[in-house]
């Protein structure tokens, strides 16, 4: 191997109460992917963070090219050459491309007036070089995901850096958006630059990195080279155990008709949707990210109004004004977004449970706490939740736990219909493994199940049936061995994906306020 | 589009369209200058506001500030001279907004807070320094320093317009002014870009306070008495010239020149209302009611940039 | 057009195109600044004058304000009820410039004005004050403890009535002292409260209340009632009585005050104003009447009705 | 809570009737007025709102309420203010809450709109009740009951009320869920629009209450009696520790910020400082209180 660009040292850091990481040493070669593995809450952000200067270690040293270095802010990292690509987008929406590109250090006189014609030229340069087809004045706000991405990525090309750090990169991004971004981290690497990669995803991993490191409960696991490992392996060093079995597909027959829904469409979201889910059925719905799919279940549930179409649940046609009829009738959708949609992080598990039912948790409209605690009890045991106690705030926890509650939530009521859309994204192996069983065990309890999910081998492996989404409509429905990736891609790929990909005006303002609110 | 970016012109030009018809006295150049000049004080403390806005925060306390320097500059020129005298005035609007701007960066309070706290503790120093009852200048001559007239443009009204043109193109063309956005689009991403977030605030805290004494000063001239009242709830028309100029209130988005805009509508409103005899009570709905229909129009033309 | 009786001069134009601005201090915060108003919009409109009443709140930069947009308009006359000794000097000076006349009302603005303006109308303030002085200082023998609740700092009206008070107390009743002096802003409620922690602190050491005005002294009448004193046990004397201080009087709540009308006050200052919109001499000062009002004579006066 | 301790403690020993069980009631009764606005407002800052147009609408409900006794009598005048206090809430609630318009700016419009409105409704003159001394009205600000005054009862007793709908009803988990996650809220079935616009009529009527008791209080009103009562009982709220930011906060938290202010603002005034002292007091006492408050929360004093 070639040089080492970055180390660290038994750096160890505790937040109030937690050690979230535990004497971690770690190095990054120049001209390498590697991977940084982990459960949810294993440290891997924590440790980038130190890494880049955004947090400071409790313990531990930092080497920078063979010398020591002591990170005070962000911008010291930065200024050696070292950025993090972030888990949460860190772009300023309303400023320029260019603008965002050289955020916070832009090109000034003397007086700090704004060179703005050296800035339009250094980015467009920076663009030109990722092969960006978008120009450096426009508005980041009006870029999709993965352009904004190419933004964050523009930074690196144009500070030159020799350490990238990417945590979870691909959590919001198509599959072909996927591959742009790949391209642009081969690149760097042909270039000397070091590279850090973070997912849970593991056939990214294998495709793209060079070593993996395994972060376990904030302590180090061991650093291997990918093409000597298998997945199991490497599963077995985030989790401390052999996985069994990875996904759980239902087994009971599928009864009567649940849901059905008929030419549903809503201008510029999707347009004449038609299907229909059983009871005891998973019904998965696949497609790429944008086609829609959470717009149609939303609008199912009654957050949105269609523009045209009809409903029918359990045998009746139903016209949900709101979510809480739809609740009443006894639906249930798992949002795609925890945070903004799914759990109220600053209130404790137990409120959180009993907030799409309240009625059956009190008297006369007045609380009653006893019985909130026994559900409360009742799931944390089922999913194996770990939490210090019912008013401990779900921001204390960590994503997989949270999505747990999401779960419990929804569950709680005995729905009929249950909706999950992205029911693991960001979510590890274990939990996920687990939440693949549960929603296994939803349908053979009787329930109807449809799964919305942008990775295929998900899908595949929880759904009875699958229907293929692309750019707002149904192009496909497979089942039995027809489930395969072959057939999936060559479903939603039939439309072309540049368009699938393009926000609509409605929703850039829904990203906007998709970032706005993370903390 | 254009049109609904750039609504608040409208509502200008068609304010000052319905005035010019309904009054004969106010299309004068004399009511214009006069409009301009009455325009100014708020004016100041709302392009200050516009910049703390811009960063998502609050100063609730610019009233208060306007007062003490309006105070400062009245009572300690028979002790150590005009000039002096205002230059400790100005000094004080700075010292007020450091003193929000670091307990801002200190304690990691909402600016909310931070300046409604001041707002009460800041009048309160006013009333201990003038002894709860107005000052006055010894000599009137004071009074005539912003008698200076551009055409029919006044010293006051230049100031103001100068400054608002030199905030507007600070805002776009420095790099403090793309640090504002930056800070109050997304304060994390710009903290991790290693833009001094907190130090930024404290100086535009500093500025707005600034501003307040500027203004304070000027209305110290004006008046050639300090009111220990002087200012209150100045905050609040500010406040709303701003919004009406379409800053947004999370911060991420602002600009000067529509404050200006913001500012001149509610002056003319003030203005055409008085020059039309109405009575007081319909001024005072008049402006409730332009101020909701503000937020209704920006709604339905759904600026995207005022959420 | 025939001119009134009063005006003793000729009209130069018609009363109906005769442009009056009348600008006051803050009909909102009481009773005689209220009837006020009223008296002058009712007296100006029975004139048939062209004329505008406004309300600065209080605010003498607004109040400035009113002052120019009035020049703008070029009026024939501006009545203005100074929200403020001085702050409103240079606007004064601007309409005198402008070739208006300006007349107060109520309340005279600072020494350095008074060379631009053609009148001051209203009460005696400081006669007030010592009237009152000599009722409290005769009810209590010359003897005892008092409490003093301000009016707005800083306004004339309060300055004259605060030192003519103190400076006849200090030279006839040397025996009175003061406990405490604090201001109400002309404000009922906030009297009362200011009050009660007198009340609190003082107990019954406290002999007698001087309130600016009867506004005030009926919020210190609710605390009295409120901390369970019998009529007269309190002396409370007071500025300006009104309508419910006139009850108070009669039934020994009230020890005293004096009659100052906001309608004679209005009348006055809008007549004056008139005079000199049309040119005919007036006074430099003009006052309205300000009897006594006791137990004894409150009979004689009608109860006012502010 | 420990300066405000201090505060109690070395008040007393110079004024000494400071603590006495008396002045503690009276300044519990000066309080109630601004405590009975803070507990409706305080509805309306969970759901992570403002309602800065509180203040005004004190004067104007005061000058109904007295008004309307004159013409009506006292029964048919309070149920009148009270439904008027609930209508200027619902017109607030239904801009902040089904027209989701921001509701600093909307509640600002209405302080404005409610002064215009007051001074057209009493032609700008004050209003008085006729028959002061014999109304049984003057209860509600003077009377008292089992050697407590009224007002404190009233407070008091909607305190209770009013924290057991927050902390024990499923209205009250809305409120608290509106202000923590609004989306998620929604998404839950919460009604979040309907919650928002209760949260206002609450506090209209919160705020009606507060003008009986004033009206009784002073049988009369000004038409500024009201001015700047809403920054008082923001204050209040902020210092009992209440987040702006919504979605936390117990009306107990309220009582115990309103009642800091009035035991500062009685101390001072005792100590015998003029009261414009007790605004530079308050504006330490907040920021000292708040800054406290966070540091305990984050662990650090310095963010
Ligand atoms: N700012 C913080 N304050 C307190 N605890 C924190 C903070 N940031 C992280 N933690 C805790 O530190 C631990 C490690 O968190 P970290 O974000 O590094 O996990 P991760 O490996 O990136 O997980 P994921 O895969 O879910 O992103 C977790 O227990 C988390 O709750
Ligand atoms: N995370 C995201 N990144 C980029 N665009 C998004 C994202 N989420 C939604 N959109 C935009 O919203 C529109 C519809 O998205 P929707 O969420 O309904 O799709 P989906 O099929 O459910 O995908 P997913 O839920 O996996 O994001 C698309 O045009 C897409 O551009
Ligand atoms: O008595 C005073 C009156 O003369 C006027 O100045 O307004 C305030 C007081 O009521
Ligand atoms: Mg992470
Ligand atoms: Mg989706």
């Amino acid at each position: 191997m070639t040089e080492v660009v970055l180390t660290a040292e038994r750096i160890t850091k505790t937040f109030t109460g937690v050690t979230a990481l535990n004497d971690v040493s770690f190095d990054i070669h120049a001209g390498e992917v590697h991977a940084l593995m982990g459960e949810n809450g294993a440290g891997k952000s924590t440790l980038m963070k130190v890494l880049s200067g955004v947090y400071h270690p409790n313990a531990g040293a930092i080497h920078h090219r063979g010398e020591l270095v002591n990170f005070t802010s962000p911008r010291d990292a930065r200024d050696r050459g070292i950025l993090l690509v972030h888990q949460e987008l860190s772009l300023s929406p309303e400023l320029s491309v260019a603008e965002n590109v050289y955020l916070g250090a832009w090109p000034t006189n003397r007086f700090g007036v704004l060179k703005k014609k050296e800035l339009h030229e250094k980015t467009q340069a920076a663009l030109d070089s990722l092969g960006c087809n978008f120009g450096p004045d426009v508005r980041v706000g009006t870029l999709s995901i993965a352009k904004q991405q190419m933004v964050e990525i523009a930074r690196v090309q144009a500070f030159n850096a020799n350490v990238v750090i990417f945590d979870e990169p691909t959590a919001s991004l198509t599959e072909s958006e996927k591959e742009q971004l790949f391209i642009a981290i081969r690149r760097l690497r042909e270039r000397g630059v070091g590279i850090v990669y973070i997912s849970h995803k593991m056939d990214e991993i294998f495709e793209i990195t060079d070593r993996i490191t395994v972060l376990r409960d904030g302590e180090l696991q061991g650093t291997v080279n990918t093409r000597d490992v298998d997945m199991a392996q490497i599963t077995r060093m985030m989790i401390g155990r052999d996985l069994d079995q990875f996904f759980h597909r239902a087994q009971g027959a599928a009864g009567r008709d649940v849901l059905e829904v008929r030419h549903l469409e809503k201008e510029g979201l999707f347009s004449d949707i038609n299907f229909k889910v059983r009871a005891g059925e998973v019904l998965g719905l696949y497609g790429l990210i944008g086609a829609g799919r959470s717009e149609v279940a939303e609008t199912i549930f009654g957050v949105r109004q269609p523009d045209s179409g009809q409903v029918i649940f359990d045998g009746e046609e139903v016209d949900f004004a709101s979510p809480k009829d739809a609740i009443e009738k006894g639906m249930a959708l798992v949002p795609e977004s925890r945070k903004e949609q799914g759990l109220i992080l600053g209130m404790g598990g137990r409120v959180n449970i009993t907030l799409p039912h309240l009625n059956l948790f009190s008297k006369m409209g007045i609380s009653d706490t006893k019985k909130e605690l026994e559900v409360f009890n009742y799931y944390r045991e089922q999913l194996e939740i770990k939490t210090t106690g019912p008013e401990q705030p779900l921001s204390d926890l960590s994503g997989g736990n949270q999505q747990k509650f999401v779960l419990a939530k929804w569950l709680c009521a005995d729905p009929k219909l249950i909706i999950l859309d992205e029911p693991t994204r960001g979510i590890d192996v274990g939990s996920k493994s687990s939440i693949h069983k549960i929603i296994a065990g939803l349908a053979e309890k009787g329930l109807a199940v449809i799964v919305i999910s942008s990775e295929m081998p998900e899908v595949i492996g929880v759904s009875n049936r699958i229907l293929a989404m692309a750019n707002g409509r149904l192009v496909g429905e497979f089942s039995g061995d027809d489930m395969t990736e072959e057939n999936l891609i060559n479903a939603v790929s039939e439309v072309p994906l540049e368009s699938a990909s393009q926000p609509s005006p409605d929703d850039k303002t829904k990203i906007h306020e998709l970032k706005r609110t993370a903390p | 589009m254009l049109l609904a970016e750039q609504h608040i012109w409208v509502f200008l030009g068609l304010s000052l369209l319905l005035f010019s018809l309904a009054s004969p006295y106010f299309l004068t150049l004399n009511n214009m200058s006069n409009l301009l000049t009455q325009a100014a004080f708020i004016g100041l403390l709302a392009i200050g506001m516009t910049l703390v806005m811009i960063n998502g925060e609050i100063d609730l306390s610019v009233g208060a500030t306007l007062a003490l320097a309006c105070a400062l500059a009245v009572g300690l020129q028979s002790s150590i001279g005009v000039w002096p005298a205002i230059f400790v005035a100005l000094c004080s609007g700075a010292v007020m907004g450091l003193i929000n701007g670091t307990l801002l960066a200190l304690s990691g309070m909402h600016s909310f807070i931070i300046t409604l706290g001041a707002l009460i503790g800041i009048r309160g120093i006013v009333f201990i320094y003038t002894g709860e009852s107005a000052l006055m200048v010894e000599d009137f001559s004071y009074t005539e320093i912003v008698e200076v007239y551009l055409g029919p443009v006044s010293l006051t009204a230049l100031i103001f317009l100068g400054f608002a043109a030199f905030f507007q193109w600070m805002l776009t063309c420095t790099k403090h002014g793309r640090e504002a956005f930056a800070v109050g689009d997304n304060a994390k991403s710009a903290h991790e870009a290693g833009i001094r977030v907190k130090r930024h605030k404290v100086i535009n805290f500093v500025l707005c306070g600034t501003l307040a004494a500027i203004a304070g000063v000027l209305l110290s001239m004006r008046l050639g008495t300090a009111e220990p009242n002087a200012g209150k709830i100045w905050e609040l028309w500010a406040i709303i010239a701003v919004v009406l100029g379409g800053t947004r209130l999370q911060g991420g988005w602002g600009s000067v020149w529509k404050t200006v805009g913001g500012v001149l509508t509610l002056a003319v409103l003030r203005n055409g209302l008085s020059l039309l005899n109405t009575p007081n009570y319909i001024e005072l709905m008049v402006m409730g009611a332009v101020l909701v229909l503000a937020l209704v129009i920006d709604k339905v033309l759904g600026f995207g940039h005022s959420k | 057009d025939e001119a009134p009786e009063w005006l003793g001069g000729e009209l130069k134009k018609p009363l109906s195109e005769t442009r009056i601005g009348i600008t006051l201090l803050y009909p909102g915060s009481n009773a005689y600044q209220a009837k006020y108003a009223e008296a002058a919009e009712q007296y100006t409109k029975e004139l048939g004058l062209d004329a505008t009443v406004m309300d600065p709140q209080g605010d003498p930069a607004t109040q400035f304000n009113q002052l120019q947009d009035m020049v703008s308009k070029n009026l024939d006359a501006i009545v203005l009820w100074p929200t403020s000794q001085n702050a409103l000097i240079p606007a004064v000076r601007q309409a005198s410039r402008a070739g208006i006349p300006v007349i107060t009302s109520n309340s005279p603005i600072g020494e350095a004005g008074r060379r631009y303006i053609q009148s001051h109308t209203g009460p005696d303030d400081c006669a007030q004050a010592q009237q009152a002085a000599e009722i409290l200082g005769d009810a209590l023998n010359g003897e005892g403890n008092i409490v003093v609740v301000e009016g707005t700092p800083g306004y004339t009206v309060s300055i004259l009535r605060k030192n003519c008070f103190m400076d006849t107390m200090e030279d006839a009743y040397p025996n009175i002292k003061i406990l405490a002096s604090q201001t109400a802003e002309w404000n009922r409620e906030k009297a009362q409260t200011v009050m009660e922690t007198y009340l609190t602190k003082f107990g019954d050491e406290i002999d007698g209340v001087y309130a600016f005005d009867d506004g005030m002294g009926l919020g210190v009448i609710s605390a009295l009632q409120g901390a369970g004193k019998k009529p007269g046990e309190v002396k409370v004397v007071t500025c300006n009585l009104f309508g419910e201080g006139w009850d108070a009087i009669k039934n020994g709540w009230e020890t005293g005050s004096n009659k100052q009308s906001p309608i004679d006050d209005a009348i006055l200052a809008i007549q004056t104003a008139v005079k000199v919109a049309n040119g005919i001499e007036v006074p430099a000062i003009d006052t309205i009447e300000t009897p006594k009002i006791t137990a004894d004579n409150v009979d004689q006066f009608e109860r006012p009705t502010w | 809570m420990l300066a405000f301790a201090v505060f109690l403690l070395v008040t007393s020993l110079y004024a000494p009737t400071f603590l006495s069980p008396g002045n503690i009631l009276d300044v519990i009764r000066q309080v109630s007025i601004t405590g009975l606005i803070a507990i409706g407002v305080t509805f309306v800052v969970i759901t992570g709102r403002l309602d800065l147009s509180v203040g005004s609408m004190l004067t104007l409900l005061t000058v109904i309420m007295v008004d309307q006794h004159n013409q009506v009598g006292p029964a048919m005048a309070m149920a009148i203010t009270l439904l008027v206090g609930a209508l200027i809430g619902a017109v607030n609630g239904f801009l902040v809450g089904y027209m989701k318009l921001n509701a600093l700016i909307v509640t600002l419009a209405m302080l404005s709109f409610l002064q215009g409105v007051t001074l057209f409704y009493s032609g700008g003159s004050n209003v008085n009740v006729a028959d002061a001394q014999t109304t049984w009205f003057r209860f509600f600000g003077r009377g008292e009951l089992l050697g407590i005054p009224a007002p404190v009862w009233i407070f008091v007793g909607t305190a209770f009320i009013a924290s057991f709908f927050l902390l024990k009803t499923n209205f009250g988990r809305g409120i608290y869920a509106v202000g923590g996650n609004e989306t998620t809220s929604r998404f839950s079935g919460v009604q979040t629009q309907k919650v928002v616009f209760s949260a206002y009529v609450l506090s209209g009527l919160a705020t009606a209450l507060a003008a009986i008791i004033m009206g009784s209080r002073v049988m009369g009103a000004q038409n500024t009696i009201g001015q700047g009562y809403e920054l008082t009982v923001l204050a209040g709220i902020i210092l009992g520790g209440t987040s702006l930011m919504g979605g936390s906060g117990t009306i107990w938290r309220t009582v115990l910020g309103i009642s800091m202010l009035g035991f500062v603002q009685n101390g001072l005034l005792l100590l015998g400082y003029p009261y414009y002292v007790q605004w530079l007091v308050t504006w330490m006492v907040i920021i000292l209180a708040v800054w406290v408050d966070l540091a305990a929360k984050r662990g650090k004093v310095f963010a």
